[in-house]
């Protein structure tokens, strides 16, 4: 019989604040989607500053993602190199 | 007597710690609820910064006179926020739950209530803050209607705190004169 | 060690429930305050009116508050005249 | 000492279910605080259609309301007639 | 002494699952609300119209409100129809 | 004494999980709703555009409902026809 | 006398994990709801440009779908092919 | 007798953590209907550059999509390939 | 075997209320960049007025901070500074 | 055999609330795209004042990432730098 672990703990609470941190993605989510709605609005109204406005649009959005991203890296950390099991020792 | 039902075994596992632990540990987690409502403030008082920054470009000759309507319409919307800090900092530092008698399980309970109460204040925070920007920019548009419109944002600001203030009694109740201690 | 006894579990987490009730608040938070924005924004062009949109919207914050007294009650309920605690007998 | 019974249980988590169920109110708080900025808006513009406005946007309230009634009513059957206590026998 | 059974334990959780469902009544107060407010605004503008403005804002509405129906279902199901406890045998 | 199954406990867990998974009932309420209100709007402006605009607005909102049928059937699959249970052996 | 086992913790924790799955559902909702609402208002207007507009609109609606599928396969994945039961060998 | 071992646990959290990483699905599904919103719109009002507005509105949702798709694979990764029950051993 | 101690439950859960406490910062994001959009919009209609733009802009955008910053001290009280285990004695 | 000591218990809790943290960037995802949206919007009807619109944006757009990178800093002082643990002893 083998009983739980604190390491098992450590490992099941990561499972749970990877999945925590991944919820911030709905934030760039929306943000890019409104950008898109904009550019695409923009881009029907004047057509000859396409490339500016998708320019503009990628630039904002490429801004919007970074939290997402940050919550990406904190989830593949406590998944791939979880730094809390080594603490443990 | 070893039980092997796990609610009763988690139960008992809560009971191993000193009640005062108890009690702490659910005020840090109550502490961290009521921050929660620092989304509104940020979301409105945003709004605002926006409406009067839009404002000052369409009419910057009145441009003092509108930053000085977003900053009153914003101070109003900040209330969630310091009420918030408020409940967080008395669970933190004066925390009147520590010396309650009682269940150790009600007056932690206690702590996590007052902390999920103060989440409503989010939404005078949000709407607090949209009247400020529309107060700035009616201002902007119509300097001279100012007290009117003034008027009718604060008006407008009060009615949309009631809900804050209810929550704040109640996580009040919970810390400073909780009735289910009593009833145990 | 103290005891967990049934009452004092239904007036913990009545405690809780309370709590999240008033959560409902933010509803009407948001709500009044936009018909306050948007009466503040009337009241600027239509000063002549001034009359008929503050009523109206108060009229229409007071029909927005309700659900926000409902969760008020709910908590008020479960802090002072706990149905539950009576059941348990 | 007084153990924890199954009642006590079932009665404190009803305690936990109806202050979820309030939360339902943040959806017609917001939602009828639209149409009260919307009244206000349009009693400022069209005053001589006061009368139709504010029936229309109360009838729309009415409406809006259901959600949160469902909510106070789940909430109340947990605290006043709660069945699942009548099903543990 | 009676001590907690599977029986409440599943009864403990519906009731808390119901609690949950009714969140979702959020959505059709905004959305029906949102409704309410261009109706109003509708009507103001175009007073003639009024009977096509109410009756396409209630269609609307009375689409917007099916989801929060759903959510009052599965909660009156877990409180007086539980089929979960009947599985428990 | 009769203990918490393992399957009373996987009964009381689909209980949380078919209320968690009716809060996806919020997108398409306040989705629709926003549709009723661009459709009321839309008529009081177009009136002899009426059917197309109430067309456009039923199929948008056909659209927009798929994912609170998701959660209802996800929901009815865990209380009706649990294949977690069946897992169990 | 069946205790609860690690196969069943698994299963119990999987209904609430694909509960919370659906609750994606909210954004092609809401998103959904907002193009049919942009829809009806475009095709009142421009009632020439139904195809394009209505075309338009089931192509975004379709894009926006796809998070509430992910979000429907990983519960239906939960409950009909539990990968991490049969990890637990 | 098989009692919870670590490994169960783990497991466990893990399909929870994936049901918590799906909720990131709110954000495209909302950002993406309002581009196939505006898009819809733009298409009505410039017919003639349906072509640029429904490219820069899939370009821009496809930006918009990234989050949803990370919430996506760390789900999958803890469904199918869990790096956390390998770091038990 | 050294059982879990009163001063590491605080702790843990010092843990916890840190990571509830900077959820607060969705708001400043979301209004600030509300700001950030509306300032661009202004700067681009009116570059001459740019000056009181974008100083109304930062000095609304200050105001918006301050609430992250409550949670950020609160987060940092709880981390650093703990007047909870001091408490404990 | 290892039980749990308080040492797991901190780390899984920091563990959730790094997780819980990093929700924050909702915020700065859905300000910043907006802020995108406006940019690309002005970029369009003033093209000669791109270099003034995209640096508000950006400015803007900087001061709305705060809150995000707060909630990054509080997450991985709980992963790498863990201040509780040290208070255990
Ligand atoms: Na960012
Ligand atoms: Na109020
Ligand atoms: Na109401
Ligand atoms: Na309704
Ligand atoms: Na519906
Ligand atoms: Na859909
Ligand atoms: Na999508
Ligand atoms: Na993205
Ligand atoms: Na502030
Ligand atoms: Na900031």
């Amino acid at each position: 019989m083998e009983p739980i672990t604190g390491k098992a703990l450590v490992l099941a609470c990561s499972a749970i604040g990877a999945g925590l941190a991944m919820i911030a993605g709905i934030g760039p989510g929306i943000g890019q989607g409104y950008a898109a709605g904009k550019g695409a609005e923009g881009v029907g109204r004047q057509p000859e500053a396409q490339g500016d406005i998708v320019r503009t649009m990628l630039l904002g959005a490429a801004v919007a993602e970074t939290t997402g991203i940050y919550g990406l890296i904190i989830a593949l950390i406590l998944l791939f190199a979880n730094p809390l099991v080594k603490l443990l020792g | 007597m070893e039980s092997t039902n796990f609610i009763i075994k988690f139960l008992q596992w809560l009971m191993t710690f000193d009640k005062k632990a108890l009690v702490l540990a659910a005020s840090a987690i109550g502490a961290g609820l009521a921050m929660i409502a620092g989304i509104g403030p940020g979301v409105g008082q945003g709004y605002a910064a926006g409406k009067g920054a839009e404002a000052v470009g369409l009419n910057p000759e009145s441009g003092k006179q509108t930053t000085m309507v977003m900053l009153l319409g914003a101070a109003v919307a900040e209330t969630s926020g310091i009420l918030a800090l408020v409940v967080a900092l008395i669970l933190l530092f004066g925390n009147p739950l520590v010396n309650a008698k009682g269940a150790a399980i009600v007056v932690a309970a206690s702590a996590i209530g007052a902390g999920f109460s103060m989440i409503a204040g989010i939404g005078p925070g949000v709407g607090q803050g949209y009247a400020a920007g529309k107060g700035t920019e009616a201002v902007g548009r119509r300097p001279k209607y100012q007290p009117n419109i003034v008027r009718a944002m604060f008006l407008g600001q009060a009615v949309a705190q009631t809900t804050g203030i209810y929550a704040l009694i109640i996580a009040l109740v919970l810390m400073f004169a909780n009735p289910l201690i009593k009833l145990l």
